[in-house]
């Protein structure tokens, strides 16, 4: 890549394998929660229903600052993981991780209305010729909304590809660390002769908006 | 096959209870609807049997077998719905197929059962065909043909001919007749339509507010109806019931002005009855003013006349004579008293 | 009040054209029906009159004046859809007198009139409340009073009853009736169902793919068709169609094996003829072997026999009769010359 | 205010007033896109389309550079403004334009869904009840499409008050100018000693969205 200098690849790779881990990690989970949502009848149904969708009521910068209070090293969670070994602020994982819930609501969203599309009839009727629990579930529900659970899975990506104000409250801004497109792009336009950088990524990230 | 037999059947939701303690038994092969207006708990009934359901009380078995709280996977039984609940992203022909598909029987087999029940249906040409691309009757018959593939014990239909058309409800219900004949299959049918009830059923169950009101073949409830709902319900136009009360061991109709005789154990003296008359067996005449003749539709074969009583009563004659009586003329009608039922004022049951 | 006329309407969408160059005359106080299959153009043709679709050639008058290009709202009619289409955020009173509040009418008269139409419709006691907290058949009301409150010289009528049950859509039918008769204003209705044509219209209009197949009373078009398509579209069951061979003078049909008499002008020898039969004037006979009695239904009073030849084409008998045939049995039938109809087998037009 | 410094009580006045402001513009712009968009059929409507949705899909920072190219002094529609006595750039108009554009995605969708909900049979009712087409928008539509115009306000003025990427990199970060809520927050982090000034702010910006 010689049109793009060891940072500013640093930043487009970072974001991708940001992204990817954020999106991947969040499927079974989001799909789990989707499921939950449009199928099941339980008490505290509303109340992780609010919860899911917190990240896209928040502004970016309170859920980063969450984040921080969290996961941070002296946070309730984040002191835990220290322990195990497991550090999230101020690393590309905890990157990934603001961007998995940033992302999570636009993914439970878009596959609770897949799944909430699907006639339960048709599952019904499965049901009745003898088809069990995991095979309704298998050859009638899955196939029915992997549209949904497509749609998700990308819209999550691209949020986690343009997310910035949770990340760099979280992981801050540090080169070949925690610097995702955004937070490069952002970099460079404080910089003076930073435009013709800023240019370049910002030509990427629309261009992967765009195919996503 | 196996017949299905219903004891004490019990459904709650919550506090409200639906079915009320049905006792009901379907012999093998027999062809059995259910039907009643909507919110009678025919559905419930049939989605009870499915196992799509839960039943809170009773016991429910089919053939030999209990299945109570058995999974409706494990029941052997087939469900056609009213809104087909075709698999959008299988062929006609995987559609046909899934049952056996499930049950795990090698793809030949398969093809063949296919074959033979597309043959019998007529979709020989659809077989590789998306759901979507067929018309609403098609789709009606890839149902009735999964069903059949699978060789249930028992076939479940809910309402299946409801979200078609008037035209093509009357085909598919002589298909459906004829199927029954072919193959010889316990068959339990839910319709709101009392029409399809009669024309296909061998025996009818009339249910009201998720209790049995009668059982038993369609004639039998045409001529014999063990109660006003019955006997309103069954037969179109529905049968004329006009107030009557006992006076001297014969029935006095005030809206005619008249005293009938009835050949039925009369309740007590100046208790209220229920005349009951089949428009079918109503004549107008020109010589009284009890009534007015409010409207007359024709119908090409067949005219229906409707008449006032003094108190806004609906009476309805069924004629088909081109006898020309005015729309507003002061009429009187005459019924002989072998088509006249009688039913208890305050029950409401058949007086015989 | 005001008569409608149609001048070589037509209607495109881009280059598909959807209404063919309709000629029609509905006179004032007439009760009008368009009938014809789904896609026939029934609805287009009445939404044209509306002022809801524009008319791409031609030219429409409500009374003396051309309302061709003219708003819907300054057309003088009023239309109740199969929708209902009430107004969620009102008030029945509110929907009820929406159209004078329109037209800036003082809101003692307002009262006033919607008043009296709630009194007819039986709406009294519904005014306060809301759509969503009535029934079907009540929102229907509120519709139709809607519409008569606002005093159009044309009421428009699409399919209003296709979205009530079976029972209601009997009741309402002979409500709207007597509303005509009330009121005596020119109205223009829309259905698919010929029973609601043949006993609502003065004057029923057939279509079919958007032309007009005929025109005229409910017995004029029952008994004398024009074509097969009204022949078989006008009348429950149906008519029956044989094929039959112009031989001699006579007529063959090789389905039952037999040559008959017609007195009517035929096409040449060796050409086809439908011979047309209602179910109601067949008789089903055992001295024969040409058919075989698929299917029997029984209604109660009525009954209906399934009959196939052998190319496997279907004959529907009604019979009253209790005689009993037994389904599967060889079978012919037997018909009067003057309840026969005979239609080219090319042209599908009436032979006379 | 007693426990809110000048410098925090300026963030949270600035960014009501930018919110405000982006909201009451866009909405008349707003409704007359979802209306366009739910009932015109016209050439170029997909185009129209995916304009309007451009800001949900791009990130945010991008959008903001993107903003300082077209709006900003040397841009060609800032330099034309500039001219007429108005600048944009590293002001709080800027900031509201930016609010505004970043919101207007949520606001249509909410409006056009709210339009698209209203069965045209009512309206056609109406007409021929004898209702002009205005009145029939004003008595008819505009009623029944209420709760999806304050909605669609509530969602983008929350989003308002809560964008960050494209506001800082638009229009900087300048304390008393354009820095508002979120730009606060996350300058109170990069300072030592800032978090309890951060905590307060997060605080008045969870209360402000919860409450929208």
């Amino acid at each position: 890549m010689e049109w793009l200098s060891i940072e500013e690849w640093n930043a487009v790779a970072l974001s991708l394998r940001v992204s990817l881990w954020a999106t991947f990690a969040a499927l079974p989970l989001g799909l789990l929660t989707a499921y939950a949502l449009a199928r099941w009848e339980f008490p505290g149904r509303q109340i992780l229903n609010g919860l899911v969708h917190l990240p896209l009521i928040l502004p970016p910068v309170v859920t980063g600052y969450l984040l921080l209070l969290t996961f941070g090293i002296r946070g309730p969670v984040g002191s835990l993981l220290h322990e195990m070994g497991i550090t999230l602020a101020f690393r590309w994982t905890g990157a990934a991780l603001a961007a998995a819930i940033m992302g999570f609501p636009l993914m439970v969203r878009a596959m609770r209305l897949s799944i909430e599309a699907v006639d339960p009839k048709l599952e019904q009727a499965a049901a009745t010729l003898g088809a069990s629990r995991f095979w309704v579930f298998v050859t009638i529900t899955l196939p029915l909304i992997l549209p949904g659970i497509l749609a998700g899975s990308i819209l999550a990506f691209a949020k986690a590809m343009g997310e910035f104000g949770a990340t760099i409250t979280f992981v801050s801004n540090i080169p070949g660390q925690t610097q995702t497109l955004p937070s490069a792009i952002y970099a460079f336009l404080q910089v003076p002769g930073g435009e013709s950088s800023a240019l370049r990524l910002v030509i990427i990230s629309v261009i992967v908006a765009m195919g996503a | 096959m196996s017949g299905v037999t219903l004891t004490q059947a019990v459904k709650k939701y919550g506090d409200t209870q639906v079915i009320h303690n049905v006792d009901l038994q379907i012999d093998e092969g027999e062809f059995c609807v259910f039907v009643g207006p909507s919110g009678c708990g025919k559905s419930t009934l049939l989605r009870m049997i499915a196992g799509l359901e839960e039943t809170s009380a009773g016991q429910i078995d089919i053939g030999a077998r209990d299945v109570t709280h058995m999974d409706a996977s494990d029941r052997g039984v087939a469900m056609v719905f009213q809104t087909y609940a075709l698999y959008p992203h299988m062929t006609v022909e995987e559609n046909m197929g899934f049952g056996l598909k499930m049950n795990g029987v090698p793809k030949a087999e398969i093809k063949a059962k296919v074959g033979e029940a597309s043959r019998i249906l007529k979709l020989d040409d659809y077989l590789k065909r998306k759901p979507k691309a067929l018309s609403g009757g098609q789709r009606q018959r890839v149902a009735i043909g999964r069903a059949i593939v699978r060789g249930p014990e028992v076939f479940l239909f809910d309402e299946p001919l409801s979200n078609l058309d008037a035209e093509l409800r009357v085909d598919m219900r002589v298909e459906i007749a004829r199927l029954h004949k072919d193959i010889g299959a316990t068959m339990i049918y839910v319709t709101h339509d009392q029409v399809e009830a009669m024309t296909l059923a061998d025996k009818i169950v009339v249910l009201r507010a998720g209790r049995i009101e009668q059982v038993g073949s369609p004639m039998q409830l045409y001529k014999d109806p063990d109660n006003r709902f019955v006997a309103g319900f069954i037969g179109s136009p529905s049968m004329n019931f006009l107030n009557g009360v006992v006076e001297g061991g014969k029935v006095r109709i005030p809206d005619l002005n008249r005293v009938i005789e009835a050949n039925v154990t009369l309740p007590g003296e100046g208790k209220p009855v229920l005349v009951g008359v089949r428009p079918q067996h109503i004549r107008v005449s020109e010589q009284g003013d009890d009534l007015t003749l409010d409207i007359r539709e024709r119908l090409g074969g067949v005219a229906y006349d409707y008449l006032l009583t003094k108190n806004g009563d609906k009476i309805t004659v069924e004629t088909d004579s081109d006898e020309e009586i005015d729309e507003g003329s002061t009429v009187t009608i005459e019924f002989d008293l072998e088509n006249t039922m009688f039913f208890d004022g305050e029950t409401e049951q058949r007086l015989r």
